[in-house]
Order: C-alpha cells, then sequence, then structure tokens
C-alpha cells in the first residue's frame, strides 16, 4: 500500500495518472478516479464544514448520498460550480476543486466556533430569539444570519456554456444500470421494443462496480447492450423525476468529467422522456447510525468504504473499525479485508450474528463484539479511536482505529416512485418503505422493490448510548447539523406530524435532500414518541431526485433562443433609418425614426407634424388579421361584435368591439367586408390569438350550426399605412384597377386590385384622422412595395413613422387603445363607445353582463379629455385624478391618466382619462397630485382635433 | 460582485438563413415556394368539387400535396402561382395563406433527432406522408415526412428565423 | 406533461398541443337576456370544481384545432375518457 | 406560555433545552365552541388569534384535516408586498403588511418577517404605464412604491441583467422596500402558539364530512372524523379545498383549484438582497435566509388537486429565471413542490359571510394569500365577532360576481394593443 491506496484492484487505470489542485495544492490520482477516491489516496479525511456549526467533516458515502464532501470546482471564466459531491465528480487533468463553508482555511475554520455554542442553537432557535430590540432583526441579526447561512458561493458571472434538450420516445425506460436495471434492459429490448437505460454514473453497473466477481458478466452485458440497435444507454445521466403518464426528464452531463480544453458542444442534455413502461432500479443507499461522535472525519458508510476499495484501490484508512446492525456490514468488512484493507474489529448491536459471518471474521481475525455499540468517537479532524459498550450502556472499552464503518441496513430508492404518487408500505425487515401501488405503467426491480439480499439486521438508527438523548452529539442530518436531540426537541415542544419534525430541524432539506437521514429521522421520532414509524407519515418526495443544474433545465432557451422575437419584413428597412423600438406582445415594433440628435420627443413631433401636413408610412404589419369565410360569416360576426354586421355591404369597411362574456372590452379593430361570404378581420397586434381562440370556442362549442370558418392571416398580409393629405398621390401611381377618386372609393372602404404588380386589399382607413390608405399585399412582397411607396412618397415629402407618432396622432382624435385606454374593466359605454353597440341586437357575446346592476349603476369610470392649465405641461400617463387636492392621504381618487402626449399639431398636452361620472364633469377643474406639485387641468370631450372629421374625407 | 457581460448575440440580431446549412448528417435548408391554402368544410366532397382535387380523408393523411388537418381543415401546399377557387356562396373556406408561412426543409439521418430537439411528438412513428399540426418549444409547425430522411416544416413567417436558429443550436448534437 | 387522447385525431398527443377550456357542458342560452342577474352569474362564475371525476374542455389548438370533453380525475390527473363536442355528458 | 427569549434561551441552554414546553398542546375536540375555524394555515390560525386576542372570542377551535401550516401556508415563496392598484386591494394588503411589522414582537415568535423590498421588474411600454399608474395610486393612498431606473433597478439587484440586449430589457421597476418575505412555516407556528396560549383549541387531523344547519338554515355546526362539534359560527379558510366544504353546506362557490408549483435551489452565500417579480418574463425570485434562491413557478392550466405539476412549467420558469439572472445558470435546483391555489374569476379573494347564517368565508387567494395571512386573519376574525364585515373586507363580498363589481387587478395589468 502505498498512501492509501491499494496495490492492485479497482477499476481506475494506474497507467494515467491525473493531476488536480484541492484548495490550491496540487494533487494527482488515477483516470477512473473520482475526486474523493483520489484525495482520500493522498491520505485526506477532511472535505468539508457542515452548514450551521462549521464542524469538521469527511467523506460518509459514494455516491450522490453525499452530504458533507461539498467541493466547487472552477473550469475557468463563468464555469464555477458551488456544492459538487466528492464522490461524484470525476478527476480529470487540471480539476480545480475548493472546500466550502470556511473561513479562513478548511483545517482551521473560525466559524466554528458556532460549534462551541452549539448549545444555544438548537433546533428553531432563531424563532425563540432576535426579537430585541426590534430594529435590531434588519440590522443585525437577519444579516449575520444570512451571512453565516449558505454552502458554496453563487457564480457571479455569466455562463459561457450552452445546454441542449431533446424529447424521447421509448417502449421501456430502465432507471438505474445496475444489475437488476441491466437485466431488465436486456430482457425488454429481447422484445423488439425501444429501450432506454439511464444510470447517474461515470459507467453502467451500479453496485456491481464495487464488485470485481461480477466484472466479467457486467463487460459483456454492456457489450450485448451496446450492440442492439433499440437500446439507448446513458450514462452521467441522472433521472430528474417521474411526471404524469410515464415522462420521465432527465439530465446528462457531458463535459464536466472532460479537462476544460477537451470540453466541446453543451455542458448538459436535458431528455424528455415518455415511456410506455417504466422500470425503476434505482438500488438502495446504506443508513448510517446515530452515536456520538458519528461525524467525525472518517466515519463512513460500510458500502462507502467498499466502493472505494474495490472500485478505486484505495482503503478509507489503516485500522477500521466496523460498527454494524446489519449482515452487510459483516459482508462488507469481509471484502474490504480480503482487497487488504486492514479491519480491526466489527462491532454489531445485535447479540446473535450469523454463524457463517461470525466464523469467516474469526478466520480472518478480526474481532468481534456482538452485543456492543459505539459510544463515543475521539479525535477531531479525523479519527483516533472509538469507545464501545456492551448494549451502549455497559462496560466498555475503548478500540484503536482511523476510520469507523457504518452498516445501518438499506433504504430502497423510491423516489420517481413517489413523484408519479404511487403509494408505499412499511416493511418491517427492511425497516424502510417499500414500493406498493401505482396508476401509472410502472414497476420496481432489484433493490429498490425490495428484492435484493443484502442479508438481515436491525432497524434502529439510534444507537443505545449512555448519555440522555438530550446531550448526546449524534448527527442525524450530517448537512445540516441536526442532531437526534434535535428530533427529541421538537416531539418535545409540540411537533409531532414528521413534516413538521423536518421543517423545525430541517431534518432532510439539506442538498442531499435526506437521502441518508430521512428514516433515521423517523426512526427517532417514533422511539421518542413511542409510536409506530407509520403513524408518524412519511415525508414526500420530490423532483429532482438530485440537484441538477437550472441550465440543463432550460436548454435551448438561452439568450438569443430565450422566446422569439417577432419581426415584420419591412423591420430590416426600420433598423436601416436608425428606427428605435419597442416590444408589443412578442413582436417588436418601431416606435419612432430619431433623426440626427433628436429625442423622441422631437422624433415624434416631427412625425406627427409630416403626417398632418404631408403624409406618412408606417408598418402596421403586426395587426392581428382573421379571415372569417363561409355562408355564415355576417351572422357569427352579429353574433360576437356589439355592433350589426349584417347590413354591411362587400367593399365596405366598420369598426368592431368585442367584448369578453363579462361585458368588458377585450379587443377591437376595423374589418371588412370583401364579399357576401368573406370578411377581413383585424383585431390588436397582442389580441391576435387571445381573439382568434375566443371565436374558434363560440363557433365550434356554442353555435356549431353556422356555416364559417376563421383562418389567421395576420402573417399573410403586410400592412403599410399610408396616413396624410397627400396619401392618395403617393399611391395613386402604384396602384392599378382600383378607381381611389373620393367618389368611388370613400372613407371606410376596401378594395380589391393592384398595387406594384402583385395583389392588394386596399383599406381606406384612417387612425391618424387624416386621409389614409392600409395597403395589405402578401407578405412576401411587402418590403418591396414598401420600397416602392417609399420612392413614389420621396416626391411628397414622405415620413416613417412609428408606434410612438400613431398614438399621439389617434389620441388627437379621441381613438382609444384597448389595453392603454382601456383596463379589462372598461365597458363600451364607460369608453364612451355606446355608439358601436347595437341596441336592436337581442344578443352578442357580452350583451347580458352590460345589464347587471353594477354595470348600470351611475358614477363609473368613463373616459374623458382632460386639457391641463399649463399647455406645456404633459402629464405622466397612471396619473390620479382627485376632485379635491387638499385633502389628507389616503386621498380618494376618482380616476387615472390613460393617455397623455405633447401634441405639436395643437401646441399644447393633450390627455385621456377614465374619471368617475367623467362626462357629468365636462368643464370642471380637477387635480393631479404629484410628488411636489398637484397639476390642474379641464375636462373635455376626448377630441381634441378635427372634431368633424372633415380631413378624413379629402 | 456580479459581472455581467452582455450576450454576444441577440434575439433582434438573429438572422433567417438563406443558403442550405450541412451538418453531420443534417442539412437545413429552404424549401422552394409554394401556393399554400387553408381549406375549411364540413363536407369533404363540396370542398373537393370546389377545387377540382381529391382530399384526404383521414387526419394526419396526405394526397397530392394536400393534408388533413384536423376533421373540417386541409392545408395545401401546391406549386407556386397555383390558383384556387373560392367556391363563393358555398359552404367552404378557401383562403390563400401563401404568404403566412416558410418552409423549412430537414433531412439526412440526423433530421430526426433535430426536430426531436423541439418537438414532443414520437416522430419516428410518423410514417412517410404524414402531416401534422404540432409544436416545436412554443413554436406552433405543421411537419410534414416526405421521405424516410426528409421532413418538411411549414412556419409562420415570424417565427422562422428563431426556428432556424434552434434546429442550427441542434444539429451539432443530432448524429 | 399530460398525455391526452384526443377524439378527433384519435392518438394521444402531449399537453403542449393542448389549451384547457375550463369546465364541460356549461352551455350559453339562447337568450341570455331571460336570464336573471342569479342565473347569469352561475353560467359565468360558478364552477363544480369536483375532488375526482371533472368534466372539462380542451382544445387541441396546435393538433387539429377542436374542442373536445373530457372526463379526469382531479385528484390522480388520470384521463376517464374523452369523446368529441357534442356529445353526451358521459 | 414560556417566552420565548435571548436570554430563557441562554438559561435552557445549560438545562440542554429541556424546558422549553409544546407550542401548542394536540387537544381533543369539545362538544361545542363558540366559533370554529375550518383550516389550520396562517390564514386561519391568525382568525382564532385575532377572535381571542382583540375580539374576546377564546372558545375557538381550529380544525384541521392534516397538519398545521400543511396547506399553501407551507409552500409559498413567501412574498410580501402591497403595492396593490385598486382602493379596495392597497388597502387590504396594506392593512395585512401593517400587521406584519412587529408581528414577532406580537406573537413572541420570531417569523423573520425581512423587509428587503420587493422589485417588480417593467419590460415593456405597456409595463411602465401600468406600473406608474400603480405607483401614483399607492402614493395617494399611503402604500410605498416607487420608480426605478434600470441603473436603480440594478443597484438595488445587482444579478439583474439590465442590458438592452435582452429579449425583454428592462426598462425601470416598481420598488416597495417595505414589501419583502418572512419565514412562513414560522407564522403558522406563532400564530398557534399564541392562540393556543390565549385558550384556542387546535386540532390536526381532523378533517370536516360534513356541516350541519338547523331548520332555520343556520349553522349548528361539523361533522368532523372525530365526531360532531357544535358552534354556531364557523369560519372556513380552506384554500384549495374549500369548495369541497361550501358543497357541504349547500353552495356552490365562484372557485376553482390549479397546481401552483415553487422551486428552490442549493443554498448559496447572500448574492440576491431582495425580491424581484417580473411579470412579463414569468419570474419571481428571492434567497432565504438559509440562501436557497426561492422561485415561483406558473400555475398549470388545468384544474386539479394532485398537488403535482406539470414539468415544462419548471422549464419555462428557470428559462426565465435565468434570462433575467443569467449568473445562475450553473446554480442547481434542489427542491420543487407543487401547492394547491383557489382561484377567483377576478383573481381576488372571497372574505365576508356566505349566504348560510353564521357561516364566514376566506378563500381565492390564488398565488398570493401569504402575503394577507395576519390581514385576513385578522379580518375573518373581525366578520365572524360581528357577524359583519370589516369596511375593508366589504369590496370582497359574494356579491361582486352578481352585480359585476369586480376587483380585477390581473385584468386592469392586462395587455392589448
Amino acid at each position: 500500500m502505498s498512501g492509501f491506496r491499494l496495490a492492485d484492484g479497482g477499476r481506475i487505470d494506474r497507467r494515467t495518472k491525473r493531476t488536480f489542485s484541492f484548495d490550491g495544492k496540487a494533487s494527482w490520482g488515477y483516470a477512473g478516479d473520482s475526486l474523493a477516491s483520489a484525495l482520500l489516496a493522498q491520505g485526506q479525511m477532511l472535505f468539508g464544514r457542515s452548514f450551521k456549526y462549521h464542524r469538521p467533516r469527511g467523506i460518509l458515502g459514494a455516491g450522490v448520498e453525499e452530504p458533507n464532501a461539498l467541493v466547487t470546482v472552477d473550469r475557468g471564466p463563468g464555469r464555477v460550480t458551488p456544492n459538487l459531491r466528492a464522490p461524484s465528480v470525476a478527476l480529470h487533468d487540471g480539476l480545480a476543486a475548493t472546500s466550502q463553508n470556511r473561513f479562513p482555511s478548511l483545517r482551521f475554520d473560525m466559524v466554528a466556533l458556532n460549534d462551541q455554542f452549539g448549545a444555544f442553537f438548537p433546533a428553531g432557535f432563531y424563532n425563540k430569539t432576535f426579537m430585541w430590540p426590534r430594529a435590531a432583526w434588519e440590522k443585525v441579526y437577519e444579516p449575520i444570519i444570512r451571512r453565516l447561512a449558505g454552502l458554496g458561493d453563487s457564480p457571479t458571472t455569466r455562463d459561457p456554456d450552452h445546454y441542449d434538450a431533446t424529447y424521447a420516445h421509448c417502449e421501456t425506460l430502465v432507471v438505474g444500470a445496475g444489475p437488476a436495471g441491466i437485466a431488465a434492459a436486456l430482457e425488454a429490448a429481447a422484445n423488439g421494443g425501444r429501450v432506454f437505460l439511464l444510470d447517474e454514473q461515470d459507467e453502467i453497473g451500479g453496485g456491481a462496480l464495487s464488485d470485481p466477481a461480477q466484472w466479467a458478466w457486467l463487460a459483456e452485458a454492456s457489450a450485448k447492450l451496446a450492440a442492439m440497435d433499440n437500446v439507448t444507454v446513458l450514462s452521467r445521466t441522472t433521472a430528474i423525476g417521474h411526471y404524469h403518464q410515464n415522462f420521465v426528464v432527465a439530465a446528462e452531463r457531458l463535459t464536466d468529467h472532460l479537462p476544460v480544453d477537451a470540453a466541446h458542444g453543451p455542458r448538459e442534455k436535458l431528455w424528455r422522456i415518455r415511456a410506455g413502461e417504466v422500470v425503476l432500479a434505482m438500488g438502495a443507499i446504506e443508513r448510517p447510525l446515530v452515536f456520538e461522535g458519528n461525524d467525525v472525519p472518517g466515519v463512513m458508510l460500510a458500502s462507502a468504504a467498499r466502493t472505494f476499495a474495490l472500485r478505486y484501490g484505495v482503503a478509507v484508512g489503516r485500522k477500521l473499525v466496523v460498527m454494524a446492525v446489519h449482515d452487510s456490514g459483516w459482508r462488507d468488512a469481509l471484502a474490504l479485508h480480503a482487497a487488504g484493507v486492514p479491519i480491526t474489529a466489527i462491532v454489531d448491536l445485535r447479540r446473535d450474528i450469523a454463524p457463517e459471518l461470525a466464523e469467516a471474521a474469526r478466520d480472518a481475525r478480526i474481532a468481534c463484539y456482538p452485543g456492543y455499540a459505539v459510544t463515543k468517537v475521539s479525535g477531531r479532524l479525523a479519527v483516533d479511536g472509538v469507545s464501545i459498550a456492551l448494549a451502549g450502556v455497559g462496560k466498555g472499552l475503548k478500540l484503536d482505529c482511523d476510520a469507523v464503518l457504518m452498516a445501518g441496513g438499506w433504504t430502497p430508492t423510491v423516489h420517481l416512485w413517489s413523484h408519479a404518487k404511487g403509494s408505499l408500505r412499511w416493511d418491517e425487515n427492511w425497516g424502510a418503505f417499500l414500493p406498493d401501488k401505482t396508476h401509472e405503467d410502472l414497476r420496481c426491480v432489484g433493490a429498490c422493490a425490495g428484492a435484493w439480499d443484502f442479508g438481515s439486521g436491525l432497524s434502529v438508527g439510534l444507537l443505545p448510548a449512555p448519555k440522555p438523548l438530550h446531550e448526546s452529539k449524534a448527527f442525524v442530518d450530517f448537512q445540516n447539523d441536526v442532531k437526534a436531540r434535535d428530533i427529541g426537541l421538537a416531539v418535545q415542544e409540540g411537533f409531532r406530524s414528521i413534516e413538521h419534525i423536518k421543517r423545525y430541524t430541517t431534518n432532510g432539506m439539506a442538498t442531499d435532500q435526506g437521502k441518508t437521514s430521512n428514516l433515521n429521522g423517523l426512526q427517532i421520532a417514533s422511539g421518542v414518541l413511542s409510536r409506530p414509524v407509520t403513524e408518524i407519515g412519511l415525508t414526500t418526495f420530490r423532483p429532482p431526485y438530485t440537484p441538477q443544474s437550472f441550465g440543463a433545465m432550460l436548454g435551448h432557451h438561452k439568450e438569443a433562443l430565450f422566446q422569439p422575437l417577432r419581426k415584420t419584413v419591412i423591420d430590416d428597412w426600420a433598423d436601416i433609418q436608425g428606427a428605435v423600438y419597442e416590444n408589443v406582445a412578442q413582436w417588436r415594433r418601431a416606435r419612432y425614426f430619431p433623426q440626427g440628435s433628436e429625442d423622441m420627443d422631437a422624433a415624434v413631433a416631427r412625425e406627427c407634424r409630416a403626417v398632418r401636413s404631408a403624409v406618412g408610412v408606417f408598418d402596421a404589419s403586426t395587426l392581428g388579421k382573421i379571415e372569417v369565410v363561409g355562408p355564415d360569416a355576417a351572422e357569427f360576426l352579429n353574433r360576437m361584435y356589439t355592433n350589426p354586421w349584417k347590413s354591411l355591404e362587400p367593399g365596405r369597411c366598420r369598426y368592431g368591439l368585442l367584448l369578453g362574456e363579462h361585458g368588458f372590452i377585450i379587443d377591437d379593430g376595423v374589418s371588412a367586408r370583401l364579399a357576401p361570404d368573406r370578411f377581413h378581420l383585424t383585431t390588436t397586434t397582442g389580441g391576435a390569438a387571445r381573439v382568434l381562440g375566443m371565436m374558434e370556442d363560440y363557433l365550434q362549442t356554442e353555435w356549431s350550426d353556422l356555416n364559417v370558418w376563421l383562418t389567421s392571416t395576420t402573417e399573410q398580409w403586410s400592412v403599410i399605412a399610408v396616413q396624410g393629405p397627400k396619401a392618395r398621390r403617393v399611391i395613386a401611381p402604384l396602384v392599378e384597377g382600383i378607381d381611389l377618386s373620393p367618389e368611388a372609393f370613400p372613407h371606410m372602404a376596401v378594395r380589391e386590385g393592384q398595387i406594384c404588380g402583385v395583389e392588394t386589399r386596399l383599406f381606406r382607413v384612417s387612425f391618424t384622422g387624416e386621409l389614409g390608405f392600409e395597403v395589405n399585399v402578401p407578405a412576401e412582397h411587402g418590403r418591396m412595395v414598401w420600397d416602392a411607396i417609399w420612392a413614389e412618397g420621396q416626391k411628397h415629402g414622405v415620413t416613417p413613422y412609428g408606434t410612438e407618432t400613431m398614438h399621439v396622432l389617434r389620441a388627437e382624435k379621441g381613438f382609444i387603445i384597448v389595453g392603454q385606454d382601456t383596463d379589462g374593466t372598461v365597458t363600451p359605454d364607460d369608453a364612451g363607445l355606446g355608439w358601436a353597440v347595437g341596441k336592436k341586437k337581442p344578443d352578442f357575446v357580452g350583451k347580458r353582463s352590460l345589464a347587471r346592476p353594477d354595470i348600470v349603476a351611475p358614477g363609473r369610470k368613463q373616459l374623458v379629455g382632460l386639457l391641463t392649465e399649463d399647455p406645456q405641461m404633459v402629464l405622466e400617463e397612471g396619473a390620479q385624478i382627485v376632485a379635491d387636492p387638499n385633502q389628507a392621504v389616503p386621498m380618494t381618487m376618482i380616476g387615472h391618466v390613460t393617455s397623455s402626449y405633447h401634441s405639436a399639431t395643437l401646441g399644447r398636452s393633450i390627455a385621456m382619462a377614465l374619471v368617475a361620472g367623467g362626462r357629468d364633469r365636462m368643464g370642471d377643474t380637477l387635480h393631479i397630485p404629484m410628488p411636489g406639485k398637484t397639476i390642474s387641468a379641464k375636462v373635455v370631450a376626448p377630441m381634441f382635433y378635427d372634431p368633424e372629421g372633415s380631413r378624413l374625407n379629402g | 460582485m456580479v459581472d455581467i457581460a452582455e450576450i454576444a448575440v441577440s434575439a433582434a440580431e438573429l438572422k433567417l438563413g438563406t443558403e442550405p446549412v450541412q451538418g453531420d448528417g443534417v442539412r437545413l435548408s429552404h424549401a422552394d415556394p409554394k401556393a399554400r391554402y387553408s381549406l375549411r368544410a364540413r363536407d369533404a366532397k363540396v370542398l373537393a368539387d370546389v377545387i377540382g382535387c381529391a382530399l384526404p380523408g383521414k387526419i394526419g393523411d396526405t394526397d397530392g400535396g394536400i393534408a388533413c388537418l384536423g376533421p373540417d381543415e386541409w392545408y395545401a401546399l401546391l406549386p407556386a402561382g397555383t390558383d384556387l377557387p373560392r367556391g363563393e356562396g358555398l359552404p367552404v373556406s378557401v383562403v390563400d395563406v401563401s404568404s403566412r408561412a416558410l418552409g423549412l426543409v430537414l433531412e439526412g439521418p440526423g433530421a430526426l433527432a433535430v426536430l426531436s430537439s423541439g418537438c414532443p411528438l414520437d416522430l419516428a412513428k410518423m410514417s412517410v406522408g404524414r402531416a401534422t399540426r404540432t409544436v416545436f418549444e412554443t413554436v406552433e409547425i405543421v411537419v410534414w415526412r416526405e421521405a424516410d430522411d426528409r421532413w418538411h416544416i411549414e412556419v409562420w413567417r415570424s417565427f422562422a428565423t428563431w426556428l432556424w436558429n434552434a434546429f442550427l443550436a441542434a444539429m451539432p448534437q443530432a448524429k | 406533461m399530460l398525455l391526452i387522447h384526443c377524439p378527433y385525431c384519435e392518438e394521444a398527443r402531449p399537453e403542449v398541443e393542448f389549451v384547457y377550456g375550463g369546465e364541460a357542458h356549461i352551455a350559453r342560452p339562447i337568450d341570455p337576456s331571460a336570464f336573471s342577474d342569479a342565473e347569469w352569474e352561475k353560467l359565468l362564475y360558478i364552477r363544480s370544481n369536483p375532488r375526482g371525476r371533472h368534466h372539462e374542455r380542451w382544445r387541441h389548438t396546435h393538433g387539429c384545432g377542436r374542442f373536445f370533453n373530457a372526463v379526469r380525475d382531479t385528484v390522480t390527473d388520470v384521463f376517464e375518457t374523452t369523446y368529441k363536442a357534442g356529445e353526451a355528458r358521459k | 406560555m414560556k417566552r420565548f427569549s435571548g436570554f430563557n434561551l441562554i438559561g435552557e441552554a445549560f438545562r440542554s433545552h429541556q424546558g422549553w414546553p409544546e407550542h401548542w398542546p394536540d387537544k381533543a375536540p369539545k362538544a361545542s365552541y363558540d366559533a370554529i375555524i375550518v383550516g389550520a394555515g396562517g390564514h386561519g390560525l391568525g382568525a382564532a388569534y385575532y377572535l381571542a386576542k382583540k375580539y374576546g372570542i377564546t372558545n375557538v377551535a381550529v380544525i384541521e384535516k392534516g397538519w398545521l401550516g400543511g396547506g399553501n401556508t407551507g409552500r409559498n415563496t413567501t412574498i410580501i408586498r402591497s403595492n396593490y392598484l385598486y382602493d379596495e386591494s392597497a388597502h387590504l394588503y396594506d392593512h395585512a403588511v401593517k400587521l406584519w411589522d412587529g408581528l414577532s414582537q406580537e406573537l413572541n415568535y420570531n417569523i423573520m418577517y425581512s423587509k428587503r423590498g420587493v422589485l417588480m421588474l417593467a419590460h415593456n411600454v405597456h409595463d411602465v404605464q401600468s406600473f406608474k399608474r400603480h405607483i401614483h395610486a399607492n402614493r395617494l393612498n399611503g402604500v410605498d412604491n416607487e420608480w426605478l431606473t434600470p441603473e436603480e433597478c440594478k443597484a438595488y439587484c445587482p444579478p439583474l441583467d439590465i442590458s438592452p440586449r435582452t429579449r425583454h430589457p428592462v426598462l425601470g421597476g416598481a420598488l416597495q422596500r417595505r414589501g419583502g418575505t418572512a419565514r412562513h412555516d414560522s407564522v403558522a407556528w406563532g400564530y398557534a402558539r399564541a392562540a393556543s396560549a390565549l385558550g384556542v383549541d387546535i386540532i390536526q387531523n381532523c378533517a370536516v364530512t360534513g356541516i350541519r344547519r338547523g331548520a332555520d338554515g343556520a349553522i349548528e355546526g361539523v361533522e368532523t372524523e372525530r365526531g360532531f362539534i357544535a358552534s354556531r359560527r364557523v369560519g372556513v379558510s380552506a384554500a384549495g379545498s374549500t369548495s369541497l366544504v361550501m358543497k357541504m353546506a349547500g353552495l356552490d362557490f365562484p372557485l376553482e383549484s390549479y397546481p401552483l408549483q415553487a422551486l428552490v435551489s442549493e443554498p448559496v452565500k447572500p448574492i440576491f438582497p431582495c425580491v424581484v417579480m417580473s411579470n412579463t418574463v414569468h419570474a419571481y425570485m428571492s434567497q432565504s435566509d438559509k440562501g436557497e434562491l426561492v422561485i415561483g413557478a406558473g400555475t398549470d392550466q388545468y384544474t386539479s388537486y394532485s398537488q403535482r405539476g406539470a414539468f415544462h412549467i419548471v422549464e419555462h420558469t428557470l428559462a426565465a429565471i435565468c434570462e433575467i439572472f443569467p449568473i445562475f445558470t450553473r446554480m442547481r435546483m434542489l427542491r420543487t413542490w407543487g401547492g394547491i391555489v383557489d382561484v377567483t374569476p377576478d383573481r381576488s379573494p372571497i372574505l365576508g359571510k356566505t349566504p348560510v347564517k353564521g357561516l364566514y368565508v376566506n378563500c381565492g387567494w390564488g398565488t398570493g394569500g401569504f402575503k394577507a395571512t395576519p390581514g385576513a386573519g385578522d379580518l375573518l376574525a373581525y366578520t365572524i365577532a360581528h357577524d359583519a364585515p370589516h369596511a375593508i373586507n366589504a369590496p370582497y363580498n359574494l356579491d361582486r360576481f352578481r352585480n359585476g363589481r369586480l376587483i380585477d387587478e390581473a385584468a386592469a395589468a392586462a395587455v392589448a394593443h
């Protein structure tokens, strides 16, 4: 033995050395080592500090159950990952790991003073104190608590890695590639279906990896699986959770086991697997025993010591004592002995040991202490001996040793079974819960089903001890520093349910998620309460099975691919023009087009003046569009919208107002009748999908007798609004087949023809109050037509304008914007749109709700215009309005400003507002209290420009 | 000290490629221009008479460039320029949506893996010649299996840039 | 993610293709104006919200586009059946 | 009740803490009570406490089908704020915030109310308008809420990415400095302990199986797994199970129960100093005193009592978190869990009387009930004690669904145009 490395054995590659560093100190191991095994081989026993008391801690387990040995791995800028379990970190060249939760160093941690005062910090201590003086909680206590909490440090820079994701489908999914899982996969694969076999470790084999006798079989089975086309084997892949109907989510770690310069491609991959049948072969985890000093570095699970010796060729000590209550501890001791790891003694609480085990131990010259329990472990940073006593309380003796192995029995890993809402039953023999019933096509095999021979044993958790429980320092949850006496205290303080005990003590809530502590906690509570375990309950398992990176969960949805950003075909043109954009729903839209050093106000003023005096062009393509076709199209729209539609003649347009069944405005838009059985609807940009869904709902489920169909044409048409007194002159040379004269083509009409040689639906509509057209052309031609209009417009001083200018222009005309001037609580009458409600219509969506008592009551908020006393004062949108500015807070607010702009056209500010009883307040002066000042404004009709509409009809 | 570097590429900077991209075992390209129609009718026969084409009868089936997407819905991908009669006055709906969508093509042995990276359907079980509306992550698409290793994907125009780039991101892993 | 059998497509499809439509078999009256405020309230807002069998509407929005009805156990989320819109309550 | 204090804690340390009594004795139900609260969450326990403390009704039982605090109280992301838009909401939630302040001292139980501020992010012009409207309304209602520029947002929460190149650039934020978090379990335990000390019986593992009404229709008591318990006044505060309890009284309710998920990361050293909410990107996060990032996910689309949500909700949630806080992609998700939230048509609660005499209800808090805990408890207690609602909860009646006087905060934030 060199150091702690055994002379031979293990699955490591002794010809290939790997160099790494731990806490800045260079070290080495072999290919195939884990960080834990490599450090153990160098004699490192101390791996970390506990959460609360900062007690020195070593390795407990050899797998994902490890609570103590957490490290931060630094793979370069942005690639720092905290809280990784050393036994699960594969060793590679250049690996740089550091210990956590210690200051200044692992061996000397000043915060370990906490441990000296541990008596003052029992479970739930924070509930009992830090309340006086009151202000000190925020200023002193909480900041200190926060600073002491936490494990590793969070990353602080952007992660340069990317992540992958996929869906997958199979007939059989096997989770866990130990002997039982491999057998299940081979069996399923023979039936020809698609089989997935997942395993969280670097190589498949599970428990067989720690049993050289099975390696030949394992190699053969692995080869067989690899050769089958219908089998996908994924190692380093953790099944995170089981969701409805056998949807199992797994994360594959692709690069973290490689040296940084050899890591290419995504770091992790999310597998979203739908399986016909799921077979869980997740094995079992050995339980620690709870006794004084069971957290001293060097006290670990017997199964872990076995794995380190037989898989990694590392002895965890030179003189080992085994503390067992289960046969498996003896088997492991014998296997370790055979591998050359010196076992000094086996202590077992049971008096009667299976004769063949006792005999084998005797043959191996291992001292045996049946009926004994460890009562104390000596040593602080490492074990230097144990005290044992008959039945824990009788005559004692001391044993010299440098490691203690615990064999407390086995807990089947039923997490995914439990995620699937499978029921569990208590099994006395295992001292654990086993799978019972499920409504999914799901079954367990091997150890997690309780079908594995670990021998027999006691399920005691807490060992008998000379000290009373409330004085002992025997740990249950190592990472969270939960002692057996904390569970006793919780029970003493009236916490009876296991959920309460868990939350009060934090037992099982550490990053190991209670894999080694849940059942011991339950057993201890059961003992203290003198009630059977089944009456205390079981904490439910929730995904993920082990902690998983956020990155893996989000897959491709990172950075540029987070969410689609929708752009129109004219967007590129706007970009070249230097447009400033705003996001509206999923789209980005040009908000304004600054020239030179213009700010938004200046640009918008210029754009407004251009539209009012000459002509502007605006990309309105994002408006939602729905083609409504069929003999009953008019009847359908008549039922959906508030106003009448049957009388609308082909070739004409109408403003449509859409309510929810609750009577409030949800959308609006101008729509055209193209033919008796064909309408072209428009909706708001953000409302397109919602309106179509709502219309489909009514059509399919309420009025399925109607012969009418809805087709989304939002993206079929590019829409170019050409607005202003010179609009007709701009498009006239480009249009063919449409008489553009005011007589032949009046306001609120639609014509089909050609523009620039492509088909167009030309609307004569205006959201600006000027003469205006909306040119609809198939999107593939949108840019070409835009360019043509732009070129032609040069003769007439054409100016591109954005959404902000559109907003100002429409506000000057008092046109509402749904979602800005309405907010989901506004009726047509509230918005001053009573004219758009068909009084004679017997029914339309939302009509009945308009007759509800509160909707017809006086005093509702109504849309009005506001003119500030100071014409240059622009109100803030969202500002609140009061009648009496001198009242005390809380004030009675009677409304708020919905839209507010400086109008370049009018040379003053204008605003729209929803004001209680607003139409009865015309001419009144109301007040808008702002920080440090109150603004006064007069209530006027919400129409500031060209009230007769003469400009529309030019 | 938190220090967040700006992202290299923003969503606004993503580009819709114009030229085919050849990866390891998978190629992404644009489909040829098509005429696209959304066809609706309660009675398939009336619709078939209007447009003068046979219609596949079962949801998911395709026939002559027309896919049956729903019990009263067909989606036609026809040679560019095809002009279908509208059937005015009849209980049918014929709507030209040629410009609404773009067609992307994934082909090669890795095509299935690229598509499966974001589409939750069991596409391996989809027969050649079948088509369906579905999603790729949050984006609606129509998937048409044109050959064993060739998939035609219809996507609304403004989502095409995102989808193109999502496919590109998945391609290196799809072997 | 649920797997939902669409009665039109006649196959089980992933939940993300569907949009939930609330409780089923709440028919809008032919003449809502004949409804009292209380009846209208019931139609708009009162829901059975049972623990167990729930009749509900789904739309295969990103599939065949059709609304249909389902019976699902709200405790286990297991679908008992799905059936086409217009068919009698199951 | 043995007083909790640093002094007593030290004293107990010298006798191994053997002197701490039960927080609340486990009681068997008596034959009758002056009032019964159904549901031992924070709201129900709070109601019992205030009935005893403020309104002098101490012969009270709180009955709970499981373990106290085991429903939404113990499953939420513990956000506290009151910067709501409408007067009704601002008054309701601010009543609660005022009670949160000093609650640790009042209950003699440290509920760890941490006023670290709630920052709500605006990502588009519509958000800005909506938040400004909130801020102005809050100011005139005496509720603190202030506008921060993107740079100020970043200074307040350094992990925030305020680059204009993100998909949803941060245009600013609304900050309520009094907002924050509290330790959820401690709230339930603190109220239970304090109520118990005032004579309230806390009866766990006692599901209600029926509600008994007399010939006149008025409440006579509740049938439970452990027998009939008489009372002329019954307050139901049963969250996701309210529909079921109301059905026992013959009442159909405007409620639906949805699965809501939440999750936490592994604990790390302090990195995230406040609560951040983004409705547009759908991300809600804070960091607990223990160091875990606490993240609220969305509800599933369908009603369910399974306490089991879908995975794609988690995917979308974490994508949103990493979009706004890109330094966290390597952080790891430790636990996810599900709750059942009861949602009304206007997503505001129902808190007041019911058509059945002697039956009172507190429900419909949806995803936002934790922040209201002390207020809801106090107002339910007031309503029971006076057989009439307090002015603050009067608008939260059942009639609003008939007359159309809805309180729809979410609609007010609705997006169109």
